[in-house]
């Protein structure tokens, strides 16, 4: 219906341009892989200390790109002043949070992929026996991130410091998030059944909700600037 | 609100008010009450650590109420009411986390423990003060009230998520420790402590929520 | 001090804890003072604009 | 044809104030169907404050802005649906081809996007040769034209526009003085924001000065000649803040 159509042209348009230009996927794909260097380097080449904290370490680079490429979600509208485009369209603004978390969304799942990739290659992981119960963690986990992540771009569109800002807001809230994910995760990585990370993943589950649904009805008081 | 509408002969009854409670808080906590037997005097910066978390938890229900009120109504004194709450909530829950550090070190030997209850405040802190941060960057009032409100909202949700997470991310390596609100074998002479510097605290949390909000009006008045 | 106490008596740290949060809480009553002090007096020497409205 | 008394456009009182500064103080403006409106002002008169209300992307201290008989305030998606808005922003996407933005702004409107109709809308603005092609390469005059047809296309009840002229290349300004004389035709209401008392105010029916906060002049056009009208202008904007 309407919202869907509307919610999908914006997400169309974000992703067609970011096909065409390009400009933040390849940006992140090679941010992820300094990011392995960066760990490496940091915690030292021994691979088993390494073993314990690969979670935390997966969880910070999602985290970290993740940062990246949601504080650019509204840079296309400022780059071309259209952020004012957005609020005379008539129709619900909340389909404009959703389209704008669906290329959000994906654009985060494509790094983490990659990021993934490389995790197995330089860690030497066996993604593919754990991949159901990761696919079901990161989902989980992008999806969350994203949600706050999408308004608070929205929020701070407009601000001065907002490279500054943005970071600042999202990482507090999101530490219930962090704390699911790296735990989940920690499990599946031992090939743990899902059901000891029942109550974790109930988290997740029940913080998407708070988000999205916070999201949804708040969006066109936050576009609304 | 007839809270703030300068009824300031009020306010400086409630001023005097916390004083006295302060004081008499503070006789108890540092003469009248017994050192207690387990944890030694230390137990005494209890009486300002329990109170300071819960006025906190106070001054961001306020946040939560004030910023849906703002949404619903666009009345700029809901965003004052949320602006001021957040504020001295912060300054409180500082003071909790500042008293935690100084009662952990010479129980734990350390000056920090990723206690579950000391970690939850900490996160709350540091989101509360995102919250300020981003009240100080939006000039606009209008914007800046309309964004506190969908930020005060959600901070506040999140409290229930970011202290299950803490816990459960805590209690699987180490139960939570003594520190919970009212140990269960507290004597009459403790509760009352406790309750007196809890009283005290919500007074002097509620003169000073009064003050600021007056000087936000008072400094927005000249705005048509 | 009484007995030889079991514990050591901390009271460094009890007067400390205290003494920071009268502090802290003292600092911010002084600015609280002074701004509404700053305010009223600029509230006061403000001519009203013309027609100022109730806030809306 | 509309019927020719309905009120398109109602402005009763309006305040707005950013901070301390007041504005627009108590301004009211009424246009009919079929009616166009100039308005002019001194730079920071509000003028553009004022389109912003109307266009729902500001919101008043005081007062009222009624477009179609919806309120700005209260019921901003109806006011949107009737409201075309040309500014100083083309909002326009310069990774999207010409027809890709028309496509993107009519769905995001919950209209439909065929093909013709954008084609259509292209043609108008005698951009249909170029629809293909990223806005990135287009010229400024093209741009302007490509954000007149995203209007056009919307078909609107109300213009609103900031110095539509401005910007535009030659066959542009040929163009939009045709469209704006088939709009009012069609019962549209127009307000104009302008600085020049040239030739494009032969579409004017009413002219309006906005000074001190208020509309300070508000006579029909053919009433009014040009240096008669450079006097009223020099008298009402000189204590413009």
């Amino acid at each position: 219906m309407r919202f869907v159509r509307r919610a999908w042209i914006l997400a169309w348009k974000d992703l067609t341009i970011e096909w065409r230009a390009k400009e933040t996927l390849n940006s992140l794909f090679f941010f992820a892989l300094l990011l392995i260097f960066l760990f490496q380097f940091a915690l030292g080449p021994d691979r088993e200390r390494l073993s314990a904290a690969l979670p935390g370490l997966l969880w910070l680079g999602f985290i970290l790109s993740g940062l990246l490429g949601l504080g650019r979600t509204f840079a296309g509208e400022r780059d071309n002043d259209c952020w004012d485009g957005l609020r005379l369209a008539p129709g619900e603004k909340s389909a404009i949070y959703v389209g704008k978390l669906a290329g959000n969304l994906l654009l985060m799942l494509a790094v983490e992929a990659i990021f993934l990739l490389l995790f197995g290659v330089f860690f030497d992981l066996d993604l593919v026996a754990a991949l159901p119960g990761l696919a079901l963690v990161v989902g989980l986990g992008t999806l969350g991130l994203a949600a706050v992540g999408t308004l608070f771009a929205a929020m701070t569109a407009h601000v001065r410091a907002r490279e500054l800002l943005f970071p600042v807001l999202l990482l507090p809230v999101e530490v219930p998030v962090l704390l699911g994910t790296v735990k989940a995760t920690e499990a599946v990585l031992l090939g743990e059944p899902l059901g000891s990370v029942a109550h974790w993943l109930k988290l997740l589950a029940v913080a998407n909700v708070i988000y999205l649904t916070i999201g949804v009805l708040t969006f066109d008081v936050v576009l609304d600037g | 609100m007839w809270f703030s509408t300068g009824s300031r002969g009020l306010t400086r009854v409630l001023g005097w008010l916390a004083a006295l409670g302060l004081l008499a808080g503070l006789v108890l906590a540092l003469g009248v009450a017994p050192r207690e037997v387990s944890q030694g005097n230390v137990q005494r910066i209890m009486y300002l650590h329990v109170p300071s978390i819960l006025t906190a938890y106070l001054a961001f229900a306020i946040v939560l109420v004030a910023s849906l009120g703002y949404l619903v109504s666009r009345r700029q004194a809901w965003d004052r009411w949320a602006g001021s709450a957040a504020e001295i909530g912060t300054l409180f829950t500082g003071l909790t986390l500042a008293s935690g550090s100084l009662w952990g070190k010479p129980t734990w030997g350390t000056w920090w423990t990723w206690d579950a209850r000391l970690t939850a405040t900490a996160v709350m802190f540091v989101t509360y003060v995102a919250y300020l941060m981003l009240r100080g960057m939006i000039d606009e009032a209008e914007r800046r009230a309309q964004l506190a409100a969908v930020l005060g909202i959600l901070a506040a949700l999140n409290i229930p998520l970011v202290h299950f997470s803490v816990l459960w991310w805590r209690t699987l390596h180490q139960p939570p420790t003594l520190l919970r609100p009212v140990p269960a074998a507290l004597a009459g002479i403790f509760r009352l402590t406790l309750g007196v510097n809890w009283v005290a605290f919500t007074l002097l949390f509620a003169y000073l929520l009064a003050k600021r909000i007056r000087v936000g009006r008072l400094s927005e008045a000249g705005l048509p | 001090m009484p007995d030889h106490p079991a514990t050591p008596e901390h009271w460094g740290f009890v007067v400390a804890a205290y003494g920071l949060a009268a502090i802290v809480l003292g600092g911010y009553w002084r600015r609280l003072v002074r701004l509404e002090r700053e305010a009223t007096a600029k509230h006061d020497r403000r001519p009203a604009p013309p027609g100022t409205a109730t806030p809306r | 044809m509309k019927d020719a008394t309905e009120l398109l456009v109602h402005v009763a009182g309006l305040r707005k104030a950013f901070g301390a500064t007041l504005v627009l103080d108590d301004v009211s403006l009424s246009v009919r169907a079929g009616e166009t409106v100039a308005l002019l002002g001194a730079n920071g008169a509000g003028k553009t404050t004022l389109l912003r209300i109307l266009a729902t992307l500001a919101r008043p201290t005081r007062g009222t802005a009624v477009i179609a008989g919806f309120d700005c305030v209260r019921e901003p998606e109806r006011v949107r649906e009737r409201v075309g808005l040309v500014a100083h922003g083309t909002l326009i996407y310069e990774d999207l081809t010409a027809e890709e933005n028309l496509r993107f702004w009519r769905v995001l409107s919950g209209g439909r996007a065929l093909a013709a109709d954008l084609r259509e809308a292209l043609a108008a603005v005698e951009l249909e040769p170029y629809a293909g092609e990223r806005v990135r390469s287009f010229s400024a005059g093209m741009k302007r034209r490509l954000s007149l047809a995203r209007v056009v296309l919307a078909r609107p009840q109300v213009l609103l526009l900031d110095e539509p002229f401005a910007g535009l290349d030659q066959r542009g300004k040929k163009w939009l003085e045709e469209y704006l004389h088939a709009f009012k035709a069609g019962g549209g209401a127009i307000v104009m924001v302008t600085h020049s008392f040239g030739r494009q105010l032969s579409v004017a029916d009413r002219i309006a000065i906005l000074g001190g906060g208020r509309i300070a002049l508000d006579r029909p056009r053919p009433s009014v000649t040009a240096d008669e009208l450079a006097r009223l202008y020099a008298l009402h904007t000189e204590d413009a803040p």
